[in-house]
């Protein structure tokens, strides 16, 4: 037998395969900072008190315990998971758990096992998404119901009260005038980041997403990544739920009736495709901040309550449909 | 129609993709009743012609004429009126619609205003037989095999009694015994008088079926000829640009120990009582028609399906594999069939694909080691040639063979024992062929033991040191490379040699 | 004998207390009640009203949460005979023909208490901010209305900076009372929240941007026992007490005697405390 | 097909039959004609907009912004009334339902936005143009005798709603089995690329399941309003998830390509059923809501563990 005849040639420069547009391409990576410029530039003329740290503190601090369950959302929009609909239900669990559990067991232990009973309930969402192959929707629906109902059945369907003072005073502190709320924001967010970038299990997140049986294929253990996700963002909106419950010193089965839907969007308008297969948590959090910003600026000018909704149901929609015609004039 | 016009003339088409220019003032003349075929190498632009002749894709500049008149088709409904149907290289149909609807797809039959569901049925039967497939015009669509599936994508585009027939890469998932009844079928509608594209990779076909020759390369047309005086080794030098003398090379190497062996393996429904066993430094070939069961056979030993009786052995050692993962610890590794469906993360970048299987092992505290990702990376784009050689490059914006590279790359990473390889050389061209080939040699003449799947004769017969034919989901016994032909494993195969 | 009670909520800080005051007193009088709850959704609660007349009760006791969307199942109600009445919240006047009584407070009245009590508290003239809840929200309606409309009446010079919603939530009341003490600051004379849960809000997010410095007069609505806590310690103006325990009782004990047969008034009221600091050691939380 | 395949087939029918038999052998009175036409009645509303997601849902669509357009459409209806009477504005109600879909469609087929994103979007659009309309203050309407008669009972059975819910599924039931338009459908949802090729219009067909469904919602709401005489900027803001779940448990997949009318009726007609159970024992809202979502997921977990029969090419094959 002959040896192989054929070597492919080494075309390096073959002018068949160029980048994209530059300028695509730069809209579509930075239009969002652009954006967030554009608002901050627009809040300093139009309020005199917009551009004060006091202001920016307060943006920061309303922003973390959504921003919490943000980094979760990441994950699961990134799976290819669609959407966590529970996130209310695991926050209750988080606020009513962490408070209801004190007197019996001590803050710290009653923190912990709020989260921990909240990444309970994203196992169960993650088992049947990830697992039995039950659309997400339907999945984290069905146990966000089942959950609630559960919780409301528990305390009464009344307001649980906190008992400990002085762990609503730990969450209130600051260090460097920065709230403590916001430093475990910024922690989560970091971990959120290293793991989806640059660990392996983020790696498979992606590879997951995008392509589901060739990861599966590639030996990537799917099903519990997929499952992953869901707890990953169960375990967020746990620590979310229960920093709300001891920030508030009280908490409501409802307590995180919308925070779903704040999630989504920041994670929508950061730019991460609800497909999944690509997307990080900066992006998210840029998302995050571009709302918040947008939200503050309108409730400083006294925009009412139903033309803020408004603006940012356009917002989405339209941060979206800019995406999606950059990503396709950009041919990625 | 006047029988003296011409079928189609395309003058100067191209066509720019953000970042590749598929086509470049590329020129196409087919006449009614004659079978055009297009070769030229993976990403050559084949595809993308066709797909601007069927109304898919615009082309940058360049117009199309159709029996004599200039037209111009915005979409692929256009392109239907008049009178143009196109099997797509990749299988475009409705799993959850029946065959018959499938085949009736945008022009259903009505009657008082509804479907007809009884005259669809009616004639998609009759089509399938003519086409000697035996499905069930009433089943669901996604319950058949991808070869039946590709049968269905034939017959409806026949049904729909088009003017202009462009066949893409049609025989890639069918037998020989299928490709028969598909030349059968083809030769008649000539005789109808309708003009006939097709593609393939199979040079063999294209001389057997063709009248007229159009080869392309790197998005130009370099000539078209009758098909008459060319030879297979003319056609590979025009779209390769270059000599080539022998497309299925075989290295020798030693051939050792036995390293996987499968035991009565079966799975209850697809493959029963599966034996055979593969030795290190030897490829085994597995081939047999369409549907035989090796693709189920060789996902349920990677542990993507599950086998219900038998077991599998590696080094003698008796294994329990029950996923990808436990089968890559037990140093199996499998290329699939479907390259897009389950080969590659389209998002992902080559190198991050490459890096998959292994990437844990690559990683310390949870944290992927970066130099250590992109030097796997570096590797195997050069020692694969992977064009374009940039490891980053998102996977998805490679051509069909070199996507195929990166896939294999991927599962050497993992360096296994036993690599199952599923129709690797399924639509890449020849170069890119005898590339995957060389491939392969290599790491047989290394000591791997690999198990190669494939439903093109002269690839088995070329490549193999011995060859186990399936049919039925049954396995007959390997049989020496020396004792095989094409006739034999025909028979084999067909059932007219019992195992 | 059956009723069909139709209540707002089943878990709810006011609401949960009111159903079981209701239920407790019923199963004193020997009345079997059908609690359903509307989840806050009017629509659910027009269905419901179908359910009590399916289920043949013999009494309805509904807690509107809209002034006009019942009316057509109270008509239903009447034409199968069962007798209804209205709890905690009014409905408007087209329904009085097809109800026997309406028992409860008067959240329109709670506004105007709460309007006369900021309006004391400010000596008659200031800047002040509304927090309210769901925007749309009957309870929401009533008591801004009223106090709207009662500083209107009285020719208060207090002037409205802005109303906000916070959902009667308390984390939605922190973070809007963050915004409007950035907004106007000092200018900030007063405070009138639709409930004490919004009220705390604004209280936490004063101390956050202000330490140290005292609130301005806030008041809120329901007399929670935290809201006393705050009237003691000077962080709140006023609460006005309505009794969840008294609201539910009224309107079973009302049933009960329309079901003996009994004539009863259109109108029942239950008592609305103002509580501030000079009488909050002598008034019972409400809960 | 085996036992086991068939009863998961009909899985909406049985869970139904069973909710039925158990309900009304441990609830006295409920099994009656009254209790029947109530239970209609009520889940005519959810019923009505249930029909349109079943078509979005089939194409691979969903629409999250049906209880909003339901309140806009219920407040033009109610609003106009003055201006131009009770049945133009009825109509005015419904065509700014479809307009609503039109939207939802154009941002999703022209823009190309997914249209969970889309539709949470105009969820949030829609209501606030609501609360705007209305400065967040329930509309009365001019005719509360009109009312009065639309919640009439007929034949014993039905009102005018629960009639026209009825009918209507069994139109769509028809439509989507028989006519070519509705296979079509089918062939979006399930292969939208393949539809296309095939000289099918995947997105006039997407905008036009969009439009069909606002306009749905359109006439849930107007029909809403007038029975109700009012026009509320927060009527249905909780009725998104009991749509879902009535379309999902009757069996239409989430993905796409599947379900079936009778299903979605069936699905409906369980959830009225159930929750009228549960309200005559006077079981706490929470508790139903348990309830709910447990069968939700056990219907959902049967329809992925148990096929009915074997996924194999042999039941492909042509027999002979
Ligand atoms: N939609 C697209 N976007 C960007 N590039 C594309 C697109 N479609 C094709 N290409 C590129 O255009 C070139 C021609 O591709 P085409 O599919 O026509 O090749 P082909 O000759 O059919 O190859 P094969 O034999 O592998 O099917 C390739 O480089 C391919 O990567
Ligand atoms: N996912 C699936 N769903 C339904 N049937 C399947 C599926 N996969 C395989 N089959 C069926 O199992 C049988 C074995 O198919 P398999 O793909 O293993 O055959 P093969 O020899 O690899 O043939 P080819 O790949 O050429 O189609 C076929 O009858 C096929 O229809
Ligand atoms: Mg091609
Ligand atoms: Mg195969």
């Amino acid at each position: 037998m002959t040896d192989v005849p054929i070597q492919m040639q080494q075309d390096t420069t073959n002018e068949r395969f160029r980048g994209g547009s530059p300028l695509v391409d730069l809209l579509s990576r930075g239009g969002l900072a652009i954006a967030i410029l554009a608002v901050l530039i627009y809040g300093s003329l139009a309020s005199p008190v917009f551009f004060t740290a006091g202001n920016f503190v307060n943006v920061l601090t309303s922003m973390a315990i959504v921003g919490i369950v943000v980094v979760g959302m990441t994950f699961v929009l990134v799976v290819g998971g669609l959407a966590d609909l529970s996130v209310p239900a695991t926050i209750a669990c988080g606020a009513i758990l962490s408070l209801a559990l004190q007197p019996v067991i001590g803050p710290v232990p009653a923190f912990a096992a709020a989260i921990a009973l909240a990444g309970f309930c994203g196992l169960m969402s993650g088992l049947l998404i990830g697992y039995i192959g039950i659309n997400p929707i339907i999945a984290t629906l069905g146990v966000g119901t089942i959950v609630l109902g559960i919780v409301q059945a528990a305390v009464g369907g009344v307001i649980v009260y906190g008992t400990n003072p002085d762990t609503a005073a730990l969450v209130k502190s600051r260090v460097f005038g920065i709230p403590a709320i916001v430093l475990i924001f910024l922690a989560v967010a970091i971990v959120g980041h290293f793991v989806l970038s640059r660990s392996y299990w983020g790696r498979w997140t992606v590879a997951t997403g995008g392509n589901y049986s060739a990861a599966e294929a590639s030996a990537v253990p799917v099903r519990a990544v997929k499952a992953g996700a869901f707890v990953i963002t169960a375990l967020c909106s746990g620590l979310s739920g229960a920093l709300l419950g001891l920030t508030l010193q009280s908490a409501r089965p409802l307590v995180g009736t919308g925070y779903e839907f704040s999630a989504i969007t920041a994670v929508v308008v950061g730019g991460i495709s609800i497909m999944g297969g690509f997307g990080s948590v900066p992006r998210a959090i840029a998302g995050l901040v571009f709302v918040q910003l947008l939200t503050n600026v309108m409730v400083l000018q006294g925009v009412r309550t139903p033309v803020q909704g408004f603006v940012l149901g356009l917002l989405i929609a339209g941060a979206v449909a800019l995406d999606v015609a950059l990503r396709r004039r950009g041919g990625a | 129609m006047s029988a003296a016009a011409t079928a189609l003339r395309m003058r100067g088409i191209s066509k720019t993709f953000p970042g590749v220019k598929a086509l470049s003032n590329v020129n196409l003349t087919v006449e009614f009743g004659r079978v055009h075929a297009i070769v030229g190498e993976n990403g050559a632009g084949k595809s993308t012609l066709m797909k601007v002749l069927s109304g898919t894709y615009l082309p940058t500049t360049g117009t199309t004429e159709i029996a004599g008149v200039e037209v111009r088709m915005r979409k692929p409904a256009d392109a239907q009126k008049l009178g143009v149907r196109m099997v797509h290289q990749e299988l475009n149909l409705v799993p959850d619609l029946t065959v018959a609807e499938n085949v009736y797809l945008g022009r259903m039959p009505r009657k008082w205003g509804l479907a007809d569901k009884a005259a669809m049925v009616r004639d998609t039967e009759f089509i399938l037989n003519e086409l000697g497939a035996a499905i069930d015009p009433k089943a669901r669509l996604g319950d058949l095999s991808i070869s039946q599936q590709q049968l269905v994508e034939i017959a409806k585009a026949y049904a729909a009694k088009p003017r202009i027939i462009v066949l893409d890469e049609p025989t890639s998932s069918l037998s020989e015994h299928e490709t028969a009844a598909l030349f059968r079928i083809l030769r008649k509608m000539k005789q109808e008088g309708i003009a006939i594209i097709y593609i393939s990779h199979r040079l063999k076909e294209v001389l057997e079926i063709a009248d007229d020759v159009t080869i392309l390369r790197d998005g130009s047309m370099i000539d078209t000829r009758p098909a008459d005086g060319i030879t297979a080794a003319e056609m590979i030098r025009l779209m390769v640009g270059r000599e080539v003398t022998n497309v299925f090379p075989k290295t020798p190497s030693d051939i050792g120990a036995p390293v996987l062996k499968v035991i009565g393996l079966g799975d209850g429904y697809n493959f029963r009582d599966v034996s055979f066993e593969v030795r290190s430094g030897e490829i085994l070939g597995l081939t047999g028609l369409v549907g035989a069961g090796r693709t189920e056979l060789a996902r349920a030993i990677f542990g993507l399906a599950r086998a219900t009786e038998g077991r599998i052995e590696i080094g003698g050692k008796a294994v329990t594999i029950k996923s990808p993962a436990a089968a890559m610890r037990a140093g199996i590794a499998y290329v699939p069939e479907d390259r897009k469906d389950d080969g590659i993360v389209p998002s992902l970048s080559v190198r991050e694909n490459i890096s998959l299987p292994v990437l844990r092992k690559l990683s310390r505290f949870g944290r992927v080691s970066m130099s250590a990702d992109r030097k796997l990376a570096d590797r195997y784009t050069k020692e694969f040639s992977i064009v374009p050689p940039d490891p980053e490059r998102r996977v998805s914006l490679l051509s069909g063979g070199n996507q195929q590279k990166a896939v294999i790359s991927k599962w050497l990473s993992a360096s296994p024992s036993v690599l199952i390889l599923d129709e690797p050389t399924r639509g890449v061209d020849v170069g890119a062929k005898a590339e995957i080939h060389r491939i392969i040699g290599e790491l047989v003449a290394g000591g791997m033991a690999v198990v190669m799947i494939s439903s093109e004769l002269p690839e088995v017969l070329g490549v193999c040191d011995r060859v186990v034919v399936m049919r039925d989901g049954h396995a007959a016994a390997p049989v020496e490379r020396a004792a095989l032909s094409e006739e034999r494993i025909m028979a084999l195969a067909t059932g007219e040699e019992a195992a | 004998k059956t009723v069909c009670y139709v209540t707002a909520a089943d878990a709810h800080a006011y609401a949960t207390p009111a159903n079981e005051a209701l239920e407790a007193r019923a199963k004193e009088l020997g009345i079997e009640v059908i609690t359903l709850s509307q989840n806050f959704d009017v629509q659910t609660g027009t269905e419901q009203l179908n359910t009590c007349i399916a289920r043949n009760a013999d009494g309805i006791i509904l807690w509107p949460l809209d002034p006009q969307a019942y009316i057509p199942g109270l008509a239903r109600a009447q034409q199968a005979e069962i007798p209804s009445i209205l709890i905690n919240s009014p409905m408007d006047e087209q329904a009085n023909q097809f109800i026997k009584s309406f028992t409860g407070p008067d959240v329109y009245e709670e506004g105007e208490m709460a309007a006369d009590s900021l309006n004391d508290a400010l000596g008659g003239e200031g800047s002040v901010v509304v927090i309210a809840g769901q925007a749309g929200n009957g309870t929401t309606i009533g008591r801004v209305g009223g106090f709207v409309d009662r500083l209107a009446e009285i020719g208060s010079k207090l002037e409205v900076l802005d109303t906000v919603n916070a959902d009667f939530d308390q984390q939605k009341a922190l973070v809007v009372s963050r915004d409007l003490i950035t907004r106007f600051g000092d200018g900030i004379d007063g405070v009138y929240a639709n409930d004490d849960t919004m009220a705390r809000g604004f209280i936490d997010a004063w101390k956050e941007a202000k330490p140290g410095e005292p609130t301005p007069p806030i008041v809120g609505i329901n007399g929670q026992k935290d809201a006393f806590e705050s009237i003691k310690s000077g962080e709140m103006y006023s609460t006005i007490v309505q009794s969840p325990v008294e609201d539910g009782k009224l309107a079973i004990e009302t049933m009960a005697e329309i079901l003996d047969g009994k004539e009863v008034g259109a109108r029942l009221p239950i008592p609305l405390t103002v509580v501030t600091k000079a009488n909050v050691d002598s008034v019972e939380p409400a809960f | 097909m085996t036992p086991i395949a068939r009863l998961v087939r009909y899985r909406v029918a049985v869970i139904l039959g069973l909710t039925l038999l158990v309900a009304s052998l441990t609830v006295p009175g409920f099994l009656s004609v009254t209790t029947l036409s109530l239970g209609l009645d009520r889940s005519a509303a959810i019923g009505i907009i249930a029909i349109g997601m079943t078509v979005l849902l089939i194409a691979r669509q969903i629409d999250l912004s049906v209880g909003s357009t339901f309140a806009l459409a219920g407040i033009t209806a109610v609003m106009l009334q003055p201006a131009i009477g009770i049945w133009p504005a009825a109509l005015a109600g419904v065509l700014a339902g479809a307009a609503a879909g039109a939207f939802n469609g154009l941002l999703s087929v022209v823009f190309k936005v997914n249209a969970l994103v889309a539709t949470l979007a105009t969820m949030l659009i829609f209501r606030s143009v609501a609360h705007w309309l209305t400065d967040s203050q329930p509309v009365p309407g001019t005719d509360i005798m009109l009312s009065l008669a639309l919640s009439k009972i007929y034949f014993e059975i039905f009102t005018l709603r629960s009639a026209l819910f009825v009918g209507s599924i069994l139109l769509l039931h028809f439509w989507l089995t028989r006519t070519v338009a509705g296979r079509n459908l089918f062939a979006v949802g399930s292969n939208a690329d393949a539809a296309e090729a095939s000289g099918i219009a995947p997105g006039r067909t997407v905008f036009l399941a969009f439009v069909f469904a606002g306009t749905l919602a359109g006439v849930a709401g107007v029909l809403q309003s007038l029975t109700t005489n009012t026009g509320s900027p927060v009527f249905g803001a909780e009725l998104i998830v009991t749509v879902i779940a009535a379309v999902v448990v009757g069996g239409t997949r989430i993905e796409g390509g599947r379900g079936s009318a009778l299903g979605t009726l069936g699905g409906v007609l369980t959830i009225a059923a159930l929750t009228t159970a549960m309200e005559f024992q006077s079981v706490p809202a929470y508790i139903q809501q348990v309830v709910a979502g447990l069968i939700l997921i056990l219907l959902v977990v049967l329809d992925r563990t148990v096929r009915p029969g074997p996924r194999t090419h042999a039941a492909a094959v042509a027999s002979g």
